[in-house]
């Protein structure tokens, strides 16, 4: 039993780290402020959720999954919000010059 | 530590190897920007390698320390220099001399040569250990405290803490006294009334909703510091942080910053040296400890948010 | 020279972790020392005045981190030292401390004389970080 | 164990300043004065017990919380630290006596509304005396980490001081700043390195590991060779030694005029205690460190001449004494190749001069401290006057103030004495360190530095009379009356500046006075010393 855990937690760790190759090659990759906004958000978040479920299998501990868990929210509305206030930015800039 | 097991390069395990050269890259880009924010985020950048050093060196609470401290006060105070950029360029552009390149020649020149002599005396020097391995555990229960940083911090070496935390006060008084003012009982204070930059309604949203979770954050790791890593440093930083949140999301606290600020900044080093006084050579009873550690919470709250204040609007 | 030196010293047995971030935290700690010595912007000389100091503290904790892994005792595996941990976060506060104290210091020399309390919106600097924007709108 | 008076003394020379300038924060203008009057007449009582003890000869010491030093820290008071501690509270309680008379004397502040600077800030009392408690801390700590957290304390609140005087100093005291955290960091290096070679980071302990290391093998000392170049060259920047005295002259002549005296007389020394502890309490003379020594000797002779040459040049008056700072800390490195070879060789024919081992190095260590307390207390009163002068007129520049000695006869007059004392004529104290420098020097047979100390004489005789002889001579050619720039200071407080001028001319009296305690210095000295 505690193999396929451990399997599970390690293949949630790798697919974490390549959804955040992922996002830093849409950063770089992609022309425009939103899409990279778009990127870097869904990618990271996804990522970042992956990895702290894998983290929190291989811990195998209920305390640090509801840690993690909560870290994981904070860590999404800090993205989404500012992703918001960049694009709001950029949008008011486009509109004036 | 670092188990046997894991792969190495000369002793050295490759983890270690790329954090360092990661750390290394980061401290060169740092260094090697002209302009102030390409500086500043290379430092931040710089921050988050160094709080991952820490906890590869085993330090949990060096690493909080470094991630609330380092860097979260020293964004708040990094964004304001390098953004408000003065007019005139820095003085380095100002004089392009004819040989750009021999001020960075003869820097590298003797940056390599000291390294190389520094390192070569510290890989050679016969490392003795500390002698205060055995009488630490064994005076660790006369602390009241489980764990033992918060121990040595509060008890066994309550004294630098003390002049610590006063060197703290003093740059909170410094720099309200450096800003306009009459530098009477609240100098400077009365700076928070001027004008903040407007922001955007959801991160005012966002900041009102997640600063409970920030200040419940601070407390907990304030009451951790007992027994497990944490303290008064790394939560005095936090709620500092939640006071800037609050502070750039307008939240009115005029009115609180006018009347709690100095007392706030003065009370954690007055009750540390009253304390001190009368316990000079017994250590602290648990209740004294635990009410000095709240104080000087906020007390450092206090002194980093003077810091901002006073940054904010050097008036 | 410089070959010598440093084949001697690596041939000193293994090379531990503990050693190779003290030779780290020397190196930083000799660069940012050399940068502020060298330029004459103010920000920039704060700024390597404060990777001096991690520099500095980087050294302190990887002597905190030697005790545990040299004592070979094997008896315990010891986290590392608490005093110099202790230490470090001290030094943490002081380099703190002082950095604010230098941000005042700047930005109370590079503001015009006198300026009445700027109500523009610091909103616009932020967002172009690279275009040095003239202070007064 | 309870702890004794003078136990109980040591710790509150730190903490009842500490405690007071807390109290002053929350406190308004004047009652800032007064809870700073009262500390400066409640330090030099603490430090009494602690100069009894000492002179009976035996150190105090008090471990904090009862836990022994290796782990917990000591606070330890011998005859250097009985000494600088007095000296301190000398000159701080009467400097703050000045600053309380003369409000206008600690910086210039901006009034929210006015953008027009008024003299006098309120803030210089919690930075002081936060300042004076950062100096004790350094002059009773014995433990290497807590010294660099007193010297930090001390740093920060003298940049911040120097910062007081208003737009123009504070470029002066950002530089301050870049120095003294580069020099702190410096020595905290030098104190990791002293750690990991003895592992301890008390002073009595690791000077104890390192002479146990020294007699075993020769080659574990090059760490600690290495440590002494880095707090060597740490302190010496802290110090203003000459190649680094470049941020010494505009922060200590833009600092406002109650400040300069305390930067110049007070904040240094703490430097140079640290210096002197770490060379004699923690190395100890081994051989392989006369390199160093000699280095710095010549560092401080360079200090002698530049200092001097520069000073000459000056035509204002506090730059003028601020360059004499820089030459003067030249004087206090001179001893450390005598440190290296104290022997007596030279004067084995001679009859009626066998000195016991210890008495060439007690000669030049007493000889460097006297020197060093001897400037302390007649540079603080020369920066008072002039100070004094530059408000009164408006101006320091030596031709305007031509005459000034008929106005003001005590303000002149207590400068002709600290003239006396810096330049170390008879009977003053800077005239005893020379001697027991000298004497010393030729005991050891190291003859130069008998040819520095003179040429330093001349050289600083020189420059100080520049500075003092206007003053007192009426207009050279005609003998037409001498016309002073008006007076600035508003007649009605006229006492209280009539009154603040007693606080140079007591300082001034001191340094004369203590001209007699040649002896008593070697004799306290003695007390808890390395050999």
């Amino acid at each position: 039993m505690s193999g396929i855990i451990e399997l599970a937690g390690l293949a949630l760790v790798i697919g974490g780290a390549f959804f955040f190759t992922a996002g830093t090659l849409g950063l770089i990759r992609f022309p425009d402020l939103r899409s990279r906004l778009h990127a870097l958000t869904k990618a990271d978040n996804l990522g970042l959720g992956m990895l702290l479920a894998g983290i929190s299998l291989l811990l195998g501990s209920w305390t640090a999954a509801a840690i993690l868990g909560l870290t994981w929210i904070l860590a999404l509305g800090a993205a989404s919000i500012s992703a918001h206030v960049l694009s709001g930015i950029e949008a008011r800039q486009q509109g004036e010059p | 530590m670092t188990s046997p097991t894991e792969p190495a390069l000369a002793g050295i395990p490759i983890a270690d190897v790329i954090l360092g050269m990661g750390v290394l890259a980061s401290v060169l880009c740092t260094i090697a920007p002209r302009s102030r924010f390409a500086q500043s985020m290379g430092l931040l950048g710089l921050g988050v390698l160094t709080t991952l050093v820490w906890l590869r060196l085993d330090s949990v609470d060096v690493a909080l320390a470094e991630a609330s401290i380092g860097g979260g006060i020293l964004a708040a105070i990094l964004v304001w220099i390098s953004t408000k950029a003065p007019s005139n360029p820095s003085p380095d552009a100002a004089a392009p001399t004819r040989w750009t390149w021999v001020r960075p020649a003869v820097g590298t020149l003797c940056a390599v040569t000291l390294t190389v002599i520094l390192s070569s005396v510290w890989l050679r020097a016969e490392q003795a250990l500390p002698a205060w391995d055995a009488s630490l555990s064994r005076n660790m229960e006369a602390t009241g405290v489980e764990h033992e940083i918060t121990g040595v911090l509060l008890v066994f070496r309550f004294y630098d803490t003390l002049l610590e935390s006063a060197v703290l006060m003093l740059t909170g008084v410094a720099v309200l006294a450096l800003g306009r003012g009459d530098a009477g009982a609240r100098a400077g204070v009365d700076v928070s009334f001027a004008a903040r930059p407007p922001i955007p309604s959801t991160l005012q949203w966002f900041i009102r909703v997640i600063a409970p979770v920030l200040f419940l954050a601070g407390l907990w790791l304030l009451f951790a510091g007992s027994s497990d890593s944490g303290g008064a440093f790394q939560s005095g930083a936090v709620l500092c942080a939640v006071l800037i949140l609050l502070r750039s999301a307008h939240i009115p606290m005029v009115t609180l910053t006018r009347r709690w600020l100095m007392p706030l900044l003065v009370a954690g080093v007055l009750a540390f040296i009253l304390s001190a006084l009368t316990h000079l050579s017994a250590p602290f009873p648990f209740p004294v400890l635990l009410g000095v550690e709240v104080l000087l919470t906020l007390g450092i709250a206090a002194g980093l948010y003077a810091i901002y204040l006073s940054l904010e609007n050097p008036a | 020279m410089m070959a010598a030196a440093l084949s001697a010293g690596l041939d000193l047995g293994a090379f531990s972790q503990v050693q190779w971030y003290l030779v780290l935290g020397t190196a930083i700690a000799v660069i940012g020392a050399v940068r502020m010595l060298l330029t004459r912007d103010l920000v920039a000389r704060l700024i390597a005045l404060n990777v001096t100091g991690i520099g500095s503290l980087m050294i302190i904790l990887a002597l905190a981190a030697r005790t545990d892994q040299s004592s070979n005792s094997g008896a315990q595996a010891t986290e590392n030292d608490p005093v110099l941990s202790a230490l470090v976060i001290t030094g943490l506060v002081i380099t703190v401390a002082f950095t604010g104290l230098g941000a005042v210091l700047i930005r109370r020399i590079e503001a015009p004389p006198r300026v009445e309390p700027e109500a523009e919106s610091a909103l616009d600097s932020i967002a172009s970080p690279d275009a040095e924007e003239d202070e007064q709108p | 164990m309870t702890t004794t008076l003078t136990q109980f003394s040591l710790a509150a020379l730190v903490l009842i300043p500490l405690l007071s300038s807390a109290l002053s924060v929350l406190a308004s203008g004047h009652i800032r004065r007064i809870i700073g009057v009262s500390t400066a007449i409640i330090v030099p009582l603490l430090s009494a017990p602690i100069l009894v003890d000492v002179t009976a000869g035996e150190t105090v010491e008090l471990a904090l919380g009862g836990f022994a030093p290796s782990l917990g820290i000591a606070l330890r008071a011998d005859g250097l630290s009985a000494l600088f501690l007095g000296m301190t509270a000398l000159v701080g309680a009467v400097v703050t006596f000045y600053a309380a008379a003369r409000p206008d004397s600690t910086g210039t502040r901006q009034d929210q509304g006015s953008t027009v600077s008024r003299p006098g800030h309120a803030g210089f009392w919690p930075l002081w005396l936060g300042c004076w408690a950062g100096l004790n801390a350094v002059f009773v700590s014995g433990d290497l980490f807590n010294t660099y957290v007193g010297l930090e304390l001390v740093g920060l609140t003298a940049v911040t001081l120097v910062a007081l005087g208003g737009r123009e100093s504070w470029a002066k005291a950002l530089r301050y700043l870049f120095i003294a955290v580069l020099g702190s960091l410096l020595f905290l290096v030098g104190v990791a390195l002293i750690f990991s070679v003895t592992g301890s980071l008390d002073i009595l302990e690791s000077g104890a590991a390192i002479a146990e290391l020294a007699n075993q093998d020769a080659a574990g000392l090059t760490p600690v060779v290495l440590a002494l170049c880095l707090m060597s060259m740490g302190l010496a920047l802290k110090l203003a030694l000459v190649p680094l005295h470049g941020w010494l002259i505009p922060a200590h002549s833009s600092a406002p005029s109650a400040v300069s005296p305390l930067l110049s007389a007070l904040v240094i020394k703490a430097a140079l205690f640290v210096l002197l502890r770490c060379w004699l309490w923690v190395a100890g003379p081994i051989p392989q460190l006369s390199v160093l020594a000699w280095v710095l000797a010549g560092m401080g002779t360079a200090a002698i001449l530049v200092g001097a040459v520069m000073a000459l040049q000056q035509t204002h008056l506090k730059p003028l004494i601020a360059y004499s700072t820089v030459a003067q800390v030249g004087y206090w490195f001179l001893f450390f190749p005598l440190l290296m070879d104290p022997g007596t060789g030279s004067l084995e024919g001679q009859p009626g001069t066998e000195l016991q081992d210890g008495a060439v190095l007690a000669g030049a260590l007493g000889g460097t401290v006297a020197l060093a307390l001897g400037h302390g207390l007649a540079k603080a009163s020369l920066f008072l006057s002039a100070g004094h002068l530059k408000d009164l007129y408006g101006t320091d520049e030596i031709t305007a103030l031509r005459g000034a000695g008929r106005h003001h006869p005590m303000l002149v007059m207590s400068m002709g004495l600290s003239a006396v004392g810096l330049i170390g004529l008879p009977i003053s104290l800077g005239f005893t360190g020379k001697w027991l420098l000298a004497t010393s020097a030729v005991a050891a047979g190291h003859y130069w530095m008998v040819v520095v100390l003179v040429a330093g004489t001349l050289l600083s005789a020189a420059y100080l009379l520049k500075a003092v002889a206007p003053l007192l001579i009426m207009s050279e050619d005609d003998n037409t009356t001498v016309t002073l720039p008006e007076a600035k200071v508003p007649t009605d407080d006229a006492t209280l500046t009539g009154r603040a001028q007693l606080a140079p001319f007591v300082l001034g009296l001191t340094t004369i006075l203590t001209g007699f305690l040649g002896v008593w210095f070697t004799a306290v000295l003695e007390v808890g010393s390395p050999w």
